[in-house]
């Protein structure tokens, strides 16, 4: 905030001998307020993104501090949303923050009342054991007539459209290998 | 001019805010209307010689601004940082004003009592005081003349808002409000002094009394219809409250005041408890003026289609 | 230092070198033009976001699509939302639309059912200020609220102790004390816009106007944003929209002009907007005089009141 | 467009301020109304009227471009003679009404057979469906068809349209749209005077058109609007699909849907599909134009891609490793087939169906049924706890006790804690940087599908079955991160594609020309190749939009072969030359003998304008020099579709599945070919002429709002914009409000079929009741972003449990944008009680299953 280091007296006296006199400006700053600087200016790094609600695509900066986002802002470089952002793309910070989020693995037995906890890799590979056990059992080789089906219609997959074409791309991948045909999608709704 | 039967707002809601301020606040100002009036008194006792009218103004007038730090700093959204208000010094601000009006008059308020406290020591420990109540006189008169300050700088306080019936009722509301410390602290003198020594006391609280109640009637008819709220809901039952207590106060001071100190201690009472609530009335028709849009709007517009000045009459 | 004239009180036309600033650079401002505002609250969130201000309440008004309802402690930039049975005349200057049949056209709504019924939906977001002779800032008692050498006025938390004198002297109800416990940021600090004084000293855009998608909030130079303005209104009265107004561009109003100030579509009260809005400060000295003459006649009163006989 | 895309509407605001005129039309007067020039109302689900109205005014008043039309458009080709148009009854030639199915065949062109794959609904599935075409152009036996460029021959398209829009007029707009001649007519000089040569209109729809029993003909409406005026491959025209996620144009280009590969390449059928070439033949015959001839290409690199080395001309390149579809598997089928208690296993991830699909106490059923369920999610919505506090809880129709599902719930990486590739709107890729770790549990997708191949592969590693062998030959080697991340960047340069052979072995390919049919290459869609061209990741460019040109090609990068206009050639004239120097975009350059401009040519770079093949050649070679639209088998635009659609080659009007209004065109009241589930968890509404539709009289429409997204996981969570919007409204006019005793910020209850939700209420004259066919039609607008759980900072019931299933027959999309429906004001009855009063209003309105469901409308009088 530039030339700030003026003295930080009692702030009646700065009113008598500078040119604050009513009190209103320079005499009665404090030094908190005369090192104000921006989060942006303090982060780490600032790492450039993609808004993630709707499909226009808006650029997004995202300023990080001690591997924290402390600060997600439109990108100004980019000629689809020039620096803007909506609501939604002016939240993401909470979104990513959001006390709210839950970021442990819950689960919740047959018939329980209650979640119960469950470690990452105890899920996956319960969740692995689950879809091998009902692909074997629903697996339809061929149709009644002898044609080739070699799937299961036992096991079926949603995704939202928020996922990385990466993501999208193993994911129809690996369920398609696996004979999982009833993969869709937010695209379809 | 007839103000329009409607008006427009953003779907009712106030454009202005009510202060934040809750009981404390005109409970503030009476406790400074009286305690500055109070050291009038005393400081007049003193010259004339009525010791008792001068102990129980000078304690009244220390024990009201007490209370009033009291309700000041616990109004306060942060108490602690109270002593901030000492950081500038603000013609613009009546409330920066007024805390250097206090605090240059609470340690002459405060030395006046301290030695009227003296004279209630053991008759031995006497001499201590003696030094203080040399300097009391001197203290006394100076926290009359800043007296006159504390009881009338907080009308300013109210009046230099955006509150609609607070602002426009700064033509006559330091009158108000003076007159008003002057009927209180001629009640309390009346409370405290005997009816011998207490003549001036209620003098004091009949003029103050007449006064107030002219100057409300005139405040009244020249707010126009931010007088509105004076009249209704609770800011209307204070104020008749207010005007038959320190009417019939007054009248009670008058008629039969010298006479019985039973009477004296009512009327003294009453006329407090006028004080207090033409303060609390003053304040609560304040609150309701800014939660309605039509008191903002009305006027502005008014003043707007009267052409001509931005700004209208003081 | 002595009371003058009111102009003494209120200070210049400058606000920052009338408060001590040597050399200030250019004041800096917002413009508001409502006529572009897309109501998608876009400024809200983005204040709210940088200015880490809390959640501010879950209730539905029932007033169109605000359930803000107006700016506050923990709210400093607010969308109004407008529905009116009036014409909307939104045509701008046809550029390159001039020759053809089908420009000229108002805007309107075509609904045999009801009529020909002309009907608009204003939306109008609200900010402080940041006046010229600014009430908040001239009442303060502590210097808690300060006007910055680029002209605005903010708070400074560290410093403010909560006194509350300043929410009923802003004439436009935007200043407001947080309330809450201790747990809540800043409770008992009275909170308003701070025009982004930490991002626009760093040279960046204040939140609200960097978000804004359709340029409905501009940022920059006040004198600057005046010019602009003052060439958006004759774009669109030029164009039919009769409605078109500037508010509290003008420097001679009474607040001496505001260091954000809006183009409106309709009068001010419809948005919330007081529509002569005053400093309080203007009519200060008058007060201070009337207060003196109180104060002494109080003095004298009470010397009258030992005068006479003895008793 | 102002509501649900606000930063992109900023172009509009700009384009507005340089003097385009905007033009709103919706239901509802919404934010985009309010700074649009003109708003025009109309009622939800009539839109193909109103569109079939301005192309009969186009044609009649002869504004079209005909120079464009005959070039550039298939008006001049002849069509079978066996055609015939939609008759009195409301169908095509070629209609069966026992399975609601279209032979297609009457509906090629002149010359061109009917192929064997196309048209025929494969029914050996459980849900039967038809052609699944995705994206893909439609296959013709040839190029080679007739045409009368006088446009006079009456068998010529122009002829057909011309025909079959001359019954859609000004006084049928009034009459079933609501849209009164000044409102038309206004509609009708803004487009026609803003199009051809120096001027051009562009339409902007979203899930407006798109949820609808009808769906895709409303686009293909306006499909045929923008050719007739020339507004399609020029700047400033197009129609614009506002698609309403971050990716979801990704997640169509690389699908996860049932029916779709990467690139738009059909999932193989069952008794169709036994082998590559059956594959190949029925999507393109050789001697077809354009660049689906070298699908085999693209198909043959993706097997590569996926099964590496495994992947051998001898196996058919692991062809047969895939599985087959029979029918339609989409996410509604799948509700039936859960609800039926067939599926055992369900993943949500990132979707949350319980609020976000139609019917959700429906898919709240369905999800009981389930043995397992894996929700992978940044918050804990509602799909994730309905067994403890779903609306079903509380009326007692489930029992959390009762309910066997097995949960598991694991936290998702936020889009800051990955990195990766979105596709917007405009087709472009843009490349995320990973900001910081996700917290806790919470995984990426690439990671948990990643570690699930693994242990899915671990654990068949030593299977001898053969059904596991697409499992175990899938290539699942991706280099990882340290935290056990797959590198985004290689599943990326996959999907882009290599050399695996010759000179260039290991290279990136840079353009799907490059692939090759004989293993030579691979790469996982076909479309994306070149995202990852001179091995530089394309996506992740970001030169400042302030040094480019207005097209700002340097910023990511657009499919295909970063064009970032379609069929752009289509914005020069025949010969080359821009149809005006106002709206030069892309033209040829004599000089250089190339094609050049503003964007990438889309189109063979070196062919002139000249060029006309020798007859009988096919794929890319095949296309004239004027053939601008290089995926149509005929390089033409359609006007009319000869093939390639279940419900007809030109759009026309049926009333939505429910409505409380006539069909005024055809007996027919709704689709005859729009698929059904007739079943008690989803009973539908009665319409006319079917009695009780009086009990369900206003028509409910359902949709966003700026400040939420979807069902609410990513914005009901969030203090900041649950705070803007926290309560689920109703919007009604204040003749609705009057006439059901609704008061602002009271309460009211909207009843349907399925069930009744209770909802604040706002009066606005946004909505506006219309005139319809003599009678005043209430609509009632409700956003659809809460629903009924614990978990989210602001909760509600939800508008799509109000909603019922009815499907477009092409892209199996629900209708809900418009429905019927009741209100009543006050809260609705809690508990069981809630049943009860939706079980009396189906009694009022007599509703059994087959109500609304009876595919032909009978003749009147006999119901």
């Amino acid at each position: 905030m530039g030339a700030r280091n003026r003295r930080r007296s009692w702030p009646v006296l700065g009113q008598l001998t500078g040119a604050d006199r009513l009190g209103r400006g320079a005499a009665v700053e404090s030094a908190r307020t005369a090192s104000l600087s921006p989060r942006t200016a303090t982060a780490d790094r600032v790492v450039q993104s993609v808004c993630p609600y709707c499909a226009v695509g808006c650029g997004q900066r995202v300023y990080v501090k001690n591997e924290k986002v402390v600060q997600i802002e439109g990108d100004p470089d980019s000629p689809i949303s020039r620096g803007r952002l909506c609501p939604k793309g002016s939240a993401s910070e909470q979104l990513v923050n959001n006390p709210n989020r839950v970021t442990s693995v819950r689960y919740r037995r047959p018939y329980a009342t209650d979640w119960e906890d469950l470690p990452l890799d105890r899920a996956v590979d319960m969740i692995s054991d689950r879809l091998l056990d009902t692909r074997a059992r629903t697996w339809q080789e061929a149709d009644k007539d002898g044609n080739k089906l070699r799937r299961t219609m036992g096991i079926a997959s949603l995704g939202g459209a928020t996922l990385d074409n990466e993501e999208n791309y193993l994911i129809k991948k690996l369920f398609t290998a696996a004979g999982v045909v009833q993969v869709e999608n937010q695209a379809r709704i | 001019m007839v103000p329009r039967a409607t008006f427009t707002s953003y779907y009712g809601r106030p454009v202005v805010k009510p202060s934040p301020w809750e009981a404390d606040i005109p409970a503030y100002f009476f406790l400074g209307g009286l305690a500055g009036a109070s050291s009038m008194l005393a400081a007049g006792a003193g010259v004339t010689g009525r010791p008792s009218l001068r102990r129980t103004a000078r304690l009244g007038a220390l024990a009201a601004i007490s209370a009033s730090y009291v309700a000041l700093i616990h109004d306060l959204g942060r108490p602690e940082r109270f002593m901030n208000m000492l950081r500038v010094a603000k013609p613009t601000s009546p409330m920066s004003v007024g805390t250097w009006i206090l605090t240059a008059y609470s340690p002459l308020a405060g030395a006046a009592a301290a030695a009227e406290m003296t004279t209630l020591l053991p008759q031995r420990l006497l001499g201590v005081g003696r030094p203080l109540r040399a300097v009391s006189g001197p203290a006394g008169v100076g926290a009359a003349v800043l007296g006159a300050g504390v009881a009338s700088y907080t009308a300013v306080l109210l009046s230099d808002t955006a509150t609609p019936s607070w602002h426009e009722a700064r033509r006559e509301l330091p009158f108000v409000f003076a007159a008003s410390a002057a009927a209180a602290a001629g009640g309390l003198g009346m409370i405290g002094a005997p009816a011998d020594q207490a003549g001036p006391a209620r003098r004091l609280a009949a003029g103050g009394a007449l006064v107030e109640l002219l100057m409300e009637r005139r405040m009244e008819a020249s707010m126009g219809i931010t007088a509105e709220p004076l009249h209704a809901g609770r800011a209307g039952r204070l104020l008749r409250a207010s005007k038959a207590l320190t009417g019939a106060g007054a009248i009670g001071a008058v008629v039969l005041g010298g006479r019985s100190r039973v009477v004296a201690v009512m009327c003294g009472a009453a006329l407090l408890a006028g004080s207090a609530a033409t303060r609390f009335g003053i304040f609560e028709a304040g609150q309701e003026s800014a939660r309605d849009p039509r008191y903002t709007v009305v006027p502005q517009r008014q003043r707007l289609e009267g052409g001509g000045a931005r700004v209208g009459r003081f | 230092m002595s009371v003058r004239a009111s102009g003494g009180l209120l200070g210049p036309l400058n606000p920052a070198r009338g408060a001590g600033w040597q050399d200030p650079p250019p004041r800096k401002g917002f413009f508001t033009d409502t006529s572009l505002c897309i109501g998608c609250k876009a400024c809200e969130v983005a204040c709210k976001e940088w200015n880490r201000i809390p959640e501010d309440g879950l209730a539905m008004l029932g007033t169109s699509y605000d359930n803000t309802g107006g700016l506050g402690a923990s709210t400093w930039r607010h969308v109004a939302f407008i529905e009116q049975r009036k014409p909307m005349r939104m045509l701008p200057v046809a550029n390159g639309m001039g020759d053809s049949p089908a420009s000229g056209a108002a805007s309107d709504v075509i609904n045999p059912a009801r009529g020909a019924a002309d009907f608009r939906w204003l939306m109008s977001s609200d900010v402080c200020k940041h006046c010229t002779h600014a009430a908040c800032l001239d009442v303060c008692p502590t210097g808690a609220l300060m006007r910055t050498e680029l002209g605005t006025v903010v708070v400074q938390e560290d410093i403010c102790n909560g006194c509350g004198y300043c929410v009923p002297a802003c004439p436009f109800g935007v200043i407001e004390r947080r309330e809450g416990d201790r747990t809540v940021h800043n409770a008992g600090v009275a909170q308003k816009c701070t025009l982004c004084y930490d991002r626009i000293g760093e040279g960046m855009t204040p939140a609200c106007a960097q978000a804004c998608p359709t340029e409905s909030i501009q940022f920059g130079d006040l004198e600057e944003l005046r010019e602009r303005a003052r060439e958006r209104v004759g774009t669109l009265r030029a164009a039919g929209v009769s409605d078109a107004r500037l508010y509290l561009d003008d420097q001679k109003d009474g607040i001496g002009g505001g260091g954000a100030f809006f183009l409106l579509l309709d009068e001010p009260e419809v948005y919330g907007l007081p529509p002569d809005p005053v400093v309080s400060t203007r009519e200060l000295p008058a007060m201070w005089r009337t207060a003196a003459v109180a104060g002494l006649g109080l003095l004298a009163g009470a010397a009258a009141a030992f005068a006479g006989r003895r008793r | 467009m102002a509501e649900c895309h606000p930063v992109g509407f900023q172009w509009v605001m700009e384009a507005k301020a340089r003097g385009a005129r905007v033009i709103h039309i919706d239901p509802r007067f919404t934010r985009t109304s309010a700074v649009a020039d003109m708003h025009v109302p109309l009622r939800a689900g009539s839109d193909i009227v109103l569109l079939g109205a301005l192309i009969n005014h186009i044609i009649s008043t002869q504004k079209y471009f005909r120079e464009y039309v005959v070039s550039y458009t298939n008006a001049a080709t002849l069509v079978n003679e066996d055609f015939k148009d939609v008759d009195d009854v409301g169908v095509f030639s070629g209609f069966d009404a026992q399975s609601g199915t279209y032979d297609t065949s009457t509906w090629q062109y002149l010359g061109v057979e009917e192929t064997a794959a196309a048209g025929n609904r494969s029914a050996a599935g459980k849900h039967p469906t038809g052609q699944e075409l995705g994206g893909r152009g439609s296959k013709l036996e040839h190029g080679r068809v007739q045409r009368d460029e006088t446009l006079q021959d009456p068998r010529c398209v122009f002829q057909i349209l011309r025909r079959h829009y001359a019954r859609y007029t000004a006084e049928l707009v009034e009459q079933v749209c609501g849209v009164g001649p000044e409102g038309f007519a206004k509609i009708c000089d803004a487009i026609t005077a803003n199009s051809g040569r120096e001027r051009t209109t562009a339409w902007v729809y979203s899930v407006g058109w798109t949820q609808h029993s009808v769906g895709v003909q409303y686009i293909r409406g306006a499909c045929i609007i923008q050719l007739l005026l020339g507004n399609i491959g020029r700047p400033g025209g197009g129609i614009m699909a506002l698609r309403g996620h971050a990716s979801i144009q990704g997640s169509t280009d690389i699908p996860t849907l049932f029916n779709l590969l990467p690139g738009y390449l059909p999932m193989p059928k069952a008794g169709e599909h036994e082998d590559l070439s059956s594959y190949f033949e029925s999507i393109y015959s050789p001697d077809q134009k354009g660049f689906w001839t070298s699908a085999e290409a693209y198909t043959v690199s993706l097997l590569k891609a996926w099964f590496g080395d495994m992947a051998t001309a001898h196996n058919d390149y692991g062809f047969h490793w895939l599985p087959r579809v029979n029918g339609d598997h989409s996410t509604y089928s799948t509700l039936m087939d859960m609800l039926d208690g067939t599926v055992e296993g369900y993943f949500l991830l990132g979707q949350n169906p319980a609020v976000g699909s139609s019917n959700g106490k429906a898919q709240r059923l369905g999800m009981a049924q389930l043995k397992w369920l894996v929700v992978r999610d940044l918050n804990m919505i509602e799909s994730a706890t309905f067994w403890k506090d779903g609306p079903e809880i509380a009326t007692g129709e489930l029992r959390t006790e009762d309910i066997g599902t097995e949960v598991f719930f694991l936290p998702a990486a936020a889009h800051t804690e990955k990195k990766g590739t979105f596709t917007n709107t405009q087709r472009m890729l843009q490349w995320r940087h990973k900001a910081v770790d996700p917290p806790g549990d919470a995984r990426s997708e690439l990671h948990f599908f990643h570690q699930l191949g693994v242990e899915l592969r671990r654990k068949l590693a030593g299977s001898p079955l053969e059904r596991d062998a697409g499992l175990r030959n899938l290539t699942w080697d991706y280099p990882l991160e340290t935290d056990g991340e797959p590198d985004g960047e290689a599943v990326l340069q996959e999907i882009n594609g290599r050399h695996r052979s010759g000179a260039k072995a290991g290279q990136m390919l840079s353009s799907f020309v490059d692939m090759k049919a004989d293993g030579s290459t691979d790469g996982g869609c076909w479309i994306y190749t070149g995202v990852y061209a001179d091995g530089v990741n394309q996506a992740a460019r970001r030169r400042p939009g302030q040094e480019q040109s207005w097209v700002a090609p340097e910023w990511g990068w657009a499919w295909p072969l970063n064009r970032r206009m379609l069929y752009n050639r289509a914005s020069a004239d025949p010969d080359g030359k821009p149809w005006s120097e106002r709206k030069r975009y892309v033209w040829w350059d004599e000089a250089q003998q190339r094609w050049t401009g503003e964007d990438v040519p889309d189109f063979p770079v070196d062919k002139p304008p000249s060029f006309r093949p020798a007859p009988g050649t096919g794929g890319p070679g095949g296309l004239a020099g004027d053939d601008p639209f290089i995926m149509q088998a005929d390089g033409k635009g359609w006007l009319y579709a000869p093939s390639g659609l279940l419900d007809g080659p030109l759009p026309t009007h049926y009333e939505p599945a429910e409505s409380p209004v006539r069909n005024p065109l055809y007996r027919q009241q709704s689709n005859p070919t729009r698929e059904s589930f007739p079943r008690q968890e989803n009973l539908t509404n009665p319409s006319p002429p079917e009695p009780g539709s009086e009990v369900f009289p206003f028509v409910v429409t359902t949709y966003r709002l700026t400040e939420h997204h979807t069902a609410g996981g990513m914005s009901r969570f969030l203090p900041y914009l649950s705070e803007l919007q926290p309560e689920f409204f109703c919007e009604v006019s204040p003749e609705l409000a009057r006439e059901r005793n609704l008061v602002n910020g009271g309460w009211a209850t909207i009843v349907s079929a399925r069930t009744a939700v209770e909802a604040r209420v706002l009066v606005t004259e946004r909505l506006a009741p219309l005139r319809i066919d003599g009678r005043v039609i209430h609509q009632v607008g409700l956003p659809y972003h809460w629903g009924v759980g614990g978990s989210a900072v602001v909760s509600g019931d939800s508008a799509n449990d109000l909603l019922g299933i009815a499907l477009d027959p092409n892209v199996h999309i629900q209708e809900s944008k418009a429905a019927t429906c009741d209100i009543r004001p006050g809260r609705r009855p809690t508990g069981p009680a809630l049943l009860r009063f939706v079980e009396e209003h189906r009694r009022r309105a007599g509703i059994t299953v087959t109500t609304g469901n009876i595919r032909m409308t009978p003749p009147e009088g006999s119901l």
